[in-house]
């Protein structure tokens, strides 16, 4: 008896949770949280790949939205989707990323090669 | 086979598409292990062969065929050692990640008709991408390791493998671009037929484009004379230095499983798949893709076919292997730029100025108009047209 | 006796939990908790290389979801381009890194505190923007996608296959193919790949007066940390 | 060989061959040997080359285009014409063209109706034209290479005092001596080859520049520059004629072009433009002078408007009507003014050049130049350019222009000769003489003696030369100008002396009457045979004959003056006679040549051949025959030349000739060498007139008080104005402008700078205290952007009052 109990409470627990499917805001949110954590990677790390990294994965949070607006497979009865353009703006945030990630690593490396160290803390050359 | 579960032998459908998942998980992974035993023996004797030796000998039998067998309880007994100093955590995930992206790949890769793991309608695009994921837990072993040795071994595979991305992506999309499909299935179906549908002999280009193929595959394996991540002579044995143990035979098994991987890539795009150079099947008057049982012997005798042009692959491999002395860095980097990838655009836009004006190859082009060609451009996999009105959507996930 | 029928009640109401289990959702689940719980690992790791790594995992945790999306073509882009990416990243990681000082410089407790109060406001505002709307909470209908790249093709070949050819002729800005924007990416991306290879490339080591002391800082913090 | 194209090319190349030697001497002449001594050379060899290839042309034209014998019959005469015409125009039997060649080298502008252009006109004149000037220049080269060889060194000119009484010294200018004299041959052949009146003009100015270069050669005297400026200055007065002239033509005509000449008309297609003669005189008309209907239509102007205006609608009606009207107009003597003002236009062009009154004045002074150059600008070159341009224009003169000529001529031989009567600068006598032969020439070309007065040009050209190198020689012996102090000289300079009498000789026109003579002989009565018929079909002109008669009694006087006071009796200054020599063999030579030319100029061959018939070949349509005409100075009549052959004139002015050379001739023996008279008694006797005449009949004072006084006058006041008014209005406005500028100065510097600076001071100071934002931290800005997007976000939907919870 005192072993049915629990196992009937994550049963249900399960089944209501996981017997319908999910929706665009299951996706959004998964894309809120990469966002924020891109955001807090780039506004806490001091080393500039980690920062490089904290921006691709802003991108990405952001591609996750694109993907869940534009899936047909999350397209409710009557909510409007933007169909393949959200795949192909993706595709566009996928290669511009790369393209950046190219550019970023190069800045990066003057960088290093100036200041002999990737701490961005030390690039305040600009500073006022 | 979940459909045959379900409704004959009546099983909650969970379960059937748990143990379909898991036959073809099983079948796939023994395809790799198995495989890697065979070929570790292979290679040995090859090796030997070409070096004028006898190679293992004693171990079961007169050819020894057992010897890796016993290799592998060695290895399973091996203490394995960490070095202090080494990143934990990323020491021991390295070989799995390297294996698990060697064993993703298979998961898309068709072995007959519809022997597949799960057919995608960009499985080449897949299988590529995933392969690409293997150097991963290189370096990332060797940066674990703490080890200049391994470092160094890591850096190069690196530098190596991105950068023959870009040779072999082009001559991946050369078959692609034919088939007007990424589905290895439907690419593979395109070549039916007698072996002058192969798109190795579709037309010139290909036939170059597949030796350029076939050189970045070998140096995104990491073969030699590509081997330049554990060079022995040099870097005492690259990436995998301070490895021992189970953890290492990870990382052979996921050398051998890309290896078969690569080659069986090479035969699905361009040498007709499970098609064999005859159609006996349907001289015979068989036909695909109905259900009678005869068609699983059809279907199994594909699958030989694959499995021996991807074998026949590897041991190309190994001949060149241990015939090739290996090459510099520089020499390397030099192939990849300066030769490969001008030679794959060349013949990339080649073979497109070729489908405008013969579409079809050099027998069928002659004969096939070209409009059905550029139609067949736009069809999707399994032939539905896509072109025609709004996207039909297809099977329901969830009854 | 006891037992078995406990088993047997076990068994049973087991069978009927998973019979309601939503595979697809549970995917969903699996996935969106990799990619969720890298994205967190990147954040809080010090180490250069294992953030790339739980990045990587994160990438790849998101292909995975947007194969459950049925955007098949864009997932294997994100683990091809991206994913390779990142690797790029990781090895110039590794290389301006390895030595010992820069592997992990740690970050003073109030910045990982302002900037966890500041992701926390960003992450709520988000999250209530992603509940705000009724018809995005709606259960979807559950159809998987039909293959997309060939439409995907057609379009970035400026043919929207996916428009109803008989309904009236969409020629606005929207459904219109993408044939521009493409050729403008694979420009931009030729202008940046030569600038980037023209940026990074070897020069002798030269240090201005102004940097110069700021070089030396660096050394010394690198030493603190 | 085809004269069409073989004749340019030899003339063409004797035209440019000086021009070469002027480029080189131009740019190598200090170098060429020491002190530029080569230069001589090379000026001397362009210009014998161009001899050459100039008697090659002779000797072309003469295979291609025989001469006869001159005929008195004008039947036989055109016959002659005719069968010699290379391309003959068959029906006009007694009027036949000249042979001519024309055409173009290279055009310079062409639009519209103009077309200005590089050409040539080539007939007999043009061909002997070149011989004779290359020839004279040759000898004139030759001669002047020894002459000047003061320049070879420095030269120091004893006429020149410095300020500190010193004589002027300076380099020698050999080189430069010789490329002037290139380029004057060079203009003076273009001249003569130009097939049209704008490249005449060109040469025409370039000839003028040459003699204002070689009569001031020696500009450090201020005669010379005078002398100079003075020849200048005269002349385009006269060419500013000319240039009327020429508008008149070019506005009426649309051409400049002597012969017809093929051109792109404004539509832009090849047609055939009618040149200048075919104009004046058309076949039509069977090469009479007729108005052409361009000035026709160009003077009944207000006539052809009303007619455009009535037919404003059609104007091919308009045209027709015009052209069916312009007969009409022409007998109601239309235009008959504008081509008489285009005549005498291209006339005071020659009155200038040629030194005829009134503007004959700086031909005496131009002998300020080195005397090889006096005689190249008396004989072959300048002053021949006028009489050889009236030859060429002839045939579109009006009979009231010839008749002006004819006066101008008489006069000017007239005044000339009476100026050189009192003359004792043997230079100057010379050039009044030449005047006074210009004035015979002009005379006879008026009054209708068209070879006459060419044919006189030439053997004037001839000893003309040979007198003024012989007093070349002379003063090159006695180092002075003035007759008084010479006499005797025979002795000493035999050779000078022989060859200038046979110079006096010629020009004087001597010989035995209808047998044989020196070559002034046979041109000077055959000008006064045409004067004597001038003046015999029209009687009240036969002041004409008289006045020529007189010159040669004039004539005669003062050139035998001039050799018995220069050469028989005693010498009257022992210094000079005692350093008096005969001249070096390189200057006796060319006198020489010159003096057997001038002796044999005049003969015609047995063959016939002779300069007087080879210029009866040259003679433009039209002209052979009596025209009776006249507009303007009431009825007037041109005998035709041939006319003046017959017995009876031609006896009558040969015997007059003889007899007043003769007269004049004994005069001057009595005066100076029998003694029977004594000049000066003769002097004082005549005193007023003997004054008058020294001083040249005031004509220099007469000018300085008509034209030069009243120019400098205003010229002093203009100065005065410009000084007194204007400079101080301008002063005024600069120093109010500078009181201005310095209170702008003020306002600038105090407010407006006050301003811009406390601007740039506040943003200074601002930025600095904005400078503390700007951290330079990323992750800083980093944040701060994400705060400022919650931020956004939170005032946008409390704005919107969108509820977020829902």
């Amino acid at each position: 008896m005192n072993l049915i109990a629990p196992l009937c409470a994550a049963g249900f627990f399960a089944s209501g949770v996981l017997s319908d499917p999910v929706s665009v805001t299951h996706y959004l949110v998964v894309g809120a949280i990469l966002f924020t954590s891109g955001v807090v990677c780039m506004a806490v790390k001091r080393n500039a790949l980690g920062i490089l990294m904290g921006i691709e994965l802003v991108l990405n949070g952001a591609n996750v939205n694109f993907i869940a607006f534009g899936s047909p497979y999350l397209r409710g009865e009557g909510s409007a989707s933007i169909g393949l353009d959200g795949e192909a703006i993706a595709l566009f945030v996928i290669l511009l990323a790369a393209a950046e990630a190219a550019v970023a690593l190069a800045i990066t490396l003057n960088f290093y090669n100036n200041h002999s160290t990737v701490d961005i803390d030390e690039a305040d050359d600009l500073q006022g | 086979m979940a459909d045959f579960l379900i409704t004959t032998v009546g099983l909650p459908e969970w379960l059937a598409w748990t143990l379909t998942a898991s036959v073809a998980a099983f079948l796939v992974l023994n395809v790799i292990a198995g495989g890697a035993l065979v070929f570790i023996w292979a290679e040995r004797k090859i090796a030997a062969r070409i070096q004028d030796r006898l190679g293992p000998t004693r171990t079961g039998g007169r050819f020894g065929w057992l010897q890796s067998l016993a290799d592998g309880i060695k290895l399973l007994a091996k203490e394995d050692l960490m070095p202090d100093g080494a990143d934990g955590m990323l020491f021991r995930l390295a070989p799995y990640v390297s294996f698990c992206a060697s064993f993703c790949a298979f998961i898309a890769l068709p072995f007959a008709f519809d022997f597949v793991g799960q057919r995608l309608n960009v499985g080449v695009f897949f299988v590529v991408a995933v392969l690409g994921l293997e150097v991963f837990g290189v370096i990332l072993a060797g940066y674990a390791s703490a080890s200049k040795w391994s470092l160094f071994g890591a850096m190069r595979e690196a530098a190596q493998v991105v950068s023959y991305e870009v040779p072999l992506g082009m001559c991946v999309v050369v078959p692609v671009m034919l088939a007007g499909s990424m589905d290895l299935i439907t690419i593979a179906e395109k070549q039916a037929g007698w072996f002058i549908n192969w798109y190795l002999f579709h037309d010139p280009f290909t036939f170059v484009i597949f030796w350029v193929y076939v050189t970045c595959a070998v140096a995104s394996v990491n073969r030699a004379p590509f081997d330049l991540a554990e060079a022995e002579s040099e870097l005492v044995a690259g990436f995998h230095t301070e490895y021992s143990g189970l953890r290492w035979s990870f990382f052979f098994m996921a050398e051998y499983g890309s290896m078969y991987l690569v080659s069986a890539l090479a035969a699905i795009l361009f040498m007709g798949g499970w098609n064999g150079p005859i159609p006996v099947a349907t001289l015979l008057g068989l036909s695909e893709g109905t259900g009678d049982t005869a068609n699983y012997f059809v279907r199994l005798a594909g699958c030989a076919n694959l499995m021996g042009k991807s074998t026949l692959g590897v041991l190309v491999m190994m001949w060149v292997r241990w015939t090739l002395p290996r090459l510099r860095i520089d020499q390397v980097m030099t192939t990849c730029l300066k030769y490969c990838t001008p030679i794959a655009a060349f013949m990339f836009a080649g073979v497109m100025f070729w489908q405008l004006l013969l579409p079809g190859g050099v027998i069928r082009g002659l004969s096939r108009p070209a409009g059905e060609i550029r139609e067949g451009w736009l069809e999707g996999p399994g032939g539905q047209t896509a072109v025609s009105g709004p996207v039909p959507q297809v099977s329901q996930v969830r009854p | 006796m006891m037992g078995t029928l406990l088993g047997d009640s076990t068994a049973t109401l087991g069978m009927v939990l998973l019979a309601a289990i939503n595979w697809h959702s549970l995917l969903f689940y699996l996935f969106a908790a990799a990619a969720c719980a890298c994205a967190v690992a990147v954040v809080l790791t010090d180490n250069v290389v294992r953030m790339a790594f739980y990045l990587v995992l994160s990438l790849g945790a998101t292909a995975g979801i947007f194969f459950l999306a049925g955007a098949d073509f864009v997932g294997a882009m994100q683990l091809m381009i991206y994913v390779g990416g990142t690797l790029v990243l990781l090895v110039f990681g590794v290389m301006l890194t390895a030595q010992a000082p820069f592997v992990s410089i740690r970050t003073p407790a109030s910045d990982k505190v302002l900037g966890g109060i500041v992701g926390a406001a960003l992450l709520m505002v988000l999250v209530l923007s992603a509940f705000s709307v009724e018809s995005w909470r709606r259960p979807a209908m559950g159809l998987v996608a039909a293959p997309s790249a060939t439409p995907l093709g057609m379009a970035f070949l400026g043919v929207r296959v996916d428009d109803d050819p008989l309904a009236a002729p969409a020629v606005d800005s929207i459904r219109s193919g993408y044939l521009l924007p493409f050729e403008i990416v694979s420009v931009h991306l030729l202008v940046v790949l030569v600038g980037a290879a023209y940026l990074a490339r070897a020069k002798r080591r030269r240090i201005p007066r102004g940097i110069e002391t700021a070089g030396a800082d660096a050394a010394a913090t690198g030493g603190r940390s | 060989m085809d004269p069409a194209s073989t004749l340019p090319l030899l003339l063409g190349l004797a035209w440019l061959t000086p021009l070469v030697s002027f480029v080189a001497i131009l740019f190598f002449g200090p170098r060429m040997g020491p002190h530029g001594k080569s230069s001589a050379a090379v000026a001397t060899a362009a210009i014998v080359v161009s001899l050459a290839l100039s008697l090659a042309a002779l000797g072309t034209w003469l295979s291609v285009h025989p001469v006869q014998a001159v005929s008195h019959d004008s039947h036989a005469a055109a016959d002659s014409h005719a069968d010699s015409h290379a391309d003959s125009h068959a029906d006009s039997h007694d009027q036949a063209l000249p042979p001519a060649y024309s055409g173009d080298w290279y055009t310079l502008y062409e639009g519209g109706a103009l077309k200005l252009s590089i050409g040539w006109y080539i007939d007999a004149l043009t061909v002997l034209m070149f011989v004779v000037v290359t020839f004279i220049a040759s000898c004139i080269h030759i001669y002047a290479a020894g002459y000047m060889h003061d320049e070879l060194h420095d030269f120091t000119d004893h006429t020149v005092h410095l300020s500190d009484g010193s004589h002027f010294h300076r380099p020698g200018r050999f080189s430069r001596f010789f490329q002037s004299l290139s380029l004057f041959c060079f203009s003076m052949l273009g001249i003569v080859i130009a097939g049209n009146l704008a490249m005449i003009f060109i040469f025409w100015e370039l000839v003028g520049i040459c003699s204002w270069f070689l009569i001031g050669f020696y500009y450090e005297r201020q005669s010379a520059s005078n002398a100079a400026n003075k020849a200048f200055i005269v002349n385009r007065v006269g060419d500013f004629g000319m240039i009327i002239g020429m508008m008149a033509l070019w506005g009426a005509l649309g051409t400049l072009h002597f012969a017809d000449s093929s051109g792109q008309n404004s539509a832009g297609i090849e047609t055939l433009r009618p040149g200048l003669l075919s104009l004046v005189r058309p076949e039509a008309t069977h090469h009479a002078l007729h108005v052409p209907d361009g000035m026709v239509k160009f003077a009944a102007a207000d006539r052809v408007a009303e007619i455009t205006l009535d037919h404003a609608t059609r104007t091919e009606d308009g045209a027709s009507e015009i052209a069916s009207r312009v007969d009409d107009w022409r007998a109601m003597g239309y235009g008959r003014w504008l081509l008489f003002v285009a005549g005498i236009g291209i006339f005071c062009g020659c009155v200038g050049k040629s030194a005829q009154f009134p503007l004959f004045v700086w031909l005496p002074d131009a002998m300020e130049g080195p005397t090889p150059v006096s005689a190249l600008v008396h004989s072959a070159t300048m002053v021949a350019a006028g009489v050889f341009l009236m030859g060429r224009f002839y045939p579109v003169l009006t009979p009231d222009v010839l008749l002006v000529i004819a006066y101008t001529g008489a006069i000017t031989l007239f005044l000339a000769a009476t100026i050189a009567l009192v003359a004792t600068d043997i230079k100057q006598v010379l050039a009044y003489s030449t005047i006074s032969q210009l004035g015979y020439m002009m005379l006879a070309l008026g009054v209708g003696g068209w070879v006459a007065g060419l044919f006189h040009l030439f053997t004037h050209a001839f000893f003309k030369s040979l007198l003024f190198l012989c007093s070349g020689s002379v003063i090159h012996a006695c180092h002075t100008n003035d007759m008084r102090k010479m006499g005797g000289l025979a002795k000493v300079m035999p050779w000078t002396a022989g060859t200038m009498l046979v110079g006096c000789l010629a020009i004087i026109g001597a010989g035995v009457p209808f047998v044989i003579g020196l070559s002034g002989y046979y041109s000077k009565d055959s000008i006064l045979a045409q004067a004597l018929s001038f003046s015999q079909v029209n009687p009240s002109h036969s002041i004409l004959f008289v006045a020529a008669t007189g010159g040669a009694f004039l004539t005669a006087f003062y050139m035998f003056r001039l050799w018995f006071m220069t050469f028989a009796g005693q010498p009257r200054d022992a210094h000079i006679s005692e350093h008096a020599h005969e001249s070096p063999r390189v200057m006796v030579a060319p006198l020489v040549a010159l003096a057997i030319l001038a002796i044999v100029a005049g003969w015609s061959l047995p063959g016939g051949f002779g300069i007087a018939a080879m210029l009866e070949q040259a003679r433009p349509a039209g002209t052979a025959a009596t025209v009776t005409s006249g507009y303007l100075f009431g009825s007037l009549t041109i005998p035709a030349e041939h006319e003046s052959h017959v017995g009876a004139i031609h006896e009558t002015a040969t015997l007059a000739a003889f007899a007043t050379a003769a007269a004049g001739v004994l005069l001057a023996a009595m005066m100076y060498v029998w003694r029977i008279l004594s000049p000066l008694a003769v002097a004082w006797v005549f005193r007023p007139i003997y004054t008058f005449l020294k001083q040249r009949w005031y004509f220099d004072e007469l000018y300085g008080a008509i034209f030069v006084q009243p120019v400098l006058g205003i010229a002093s006041l203009a100065s005065s104005i410009d000084l007194g008014v204007i400079d101080k209005i301008i002063d005024g406005v600069a120093w109010t402008a500078r009181q201005l500028a310095g209170i702008d100065a003020w306002i600038d510097r105090t407010l407006v700078d006050g301003l811009v600076n406390a601007t740039a001071s506040a943003t200074w100071s601002a930025g600095i205290e904005l400078k503390k934002l700007q951290t330079g931290h990323l992750r800083q800005y980093v944040m701060f952007i994400v705060i400022g997007t919650v931020a956004m976000f939170v005032l946008a939907s409390l704005l919107l009052r969108s509820s977020l919870a829902a």
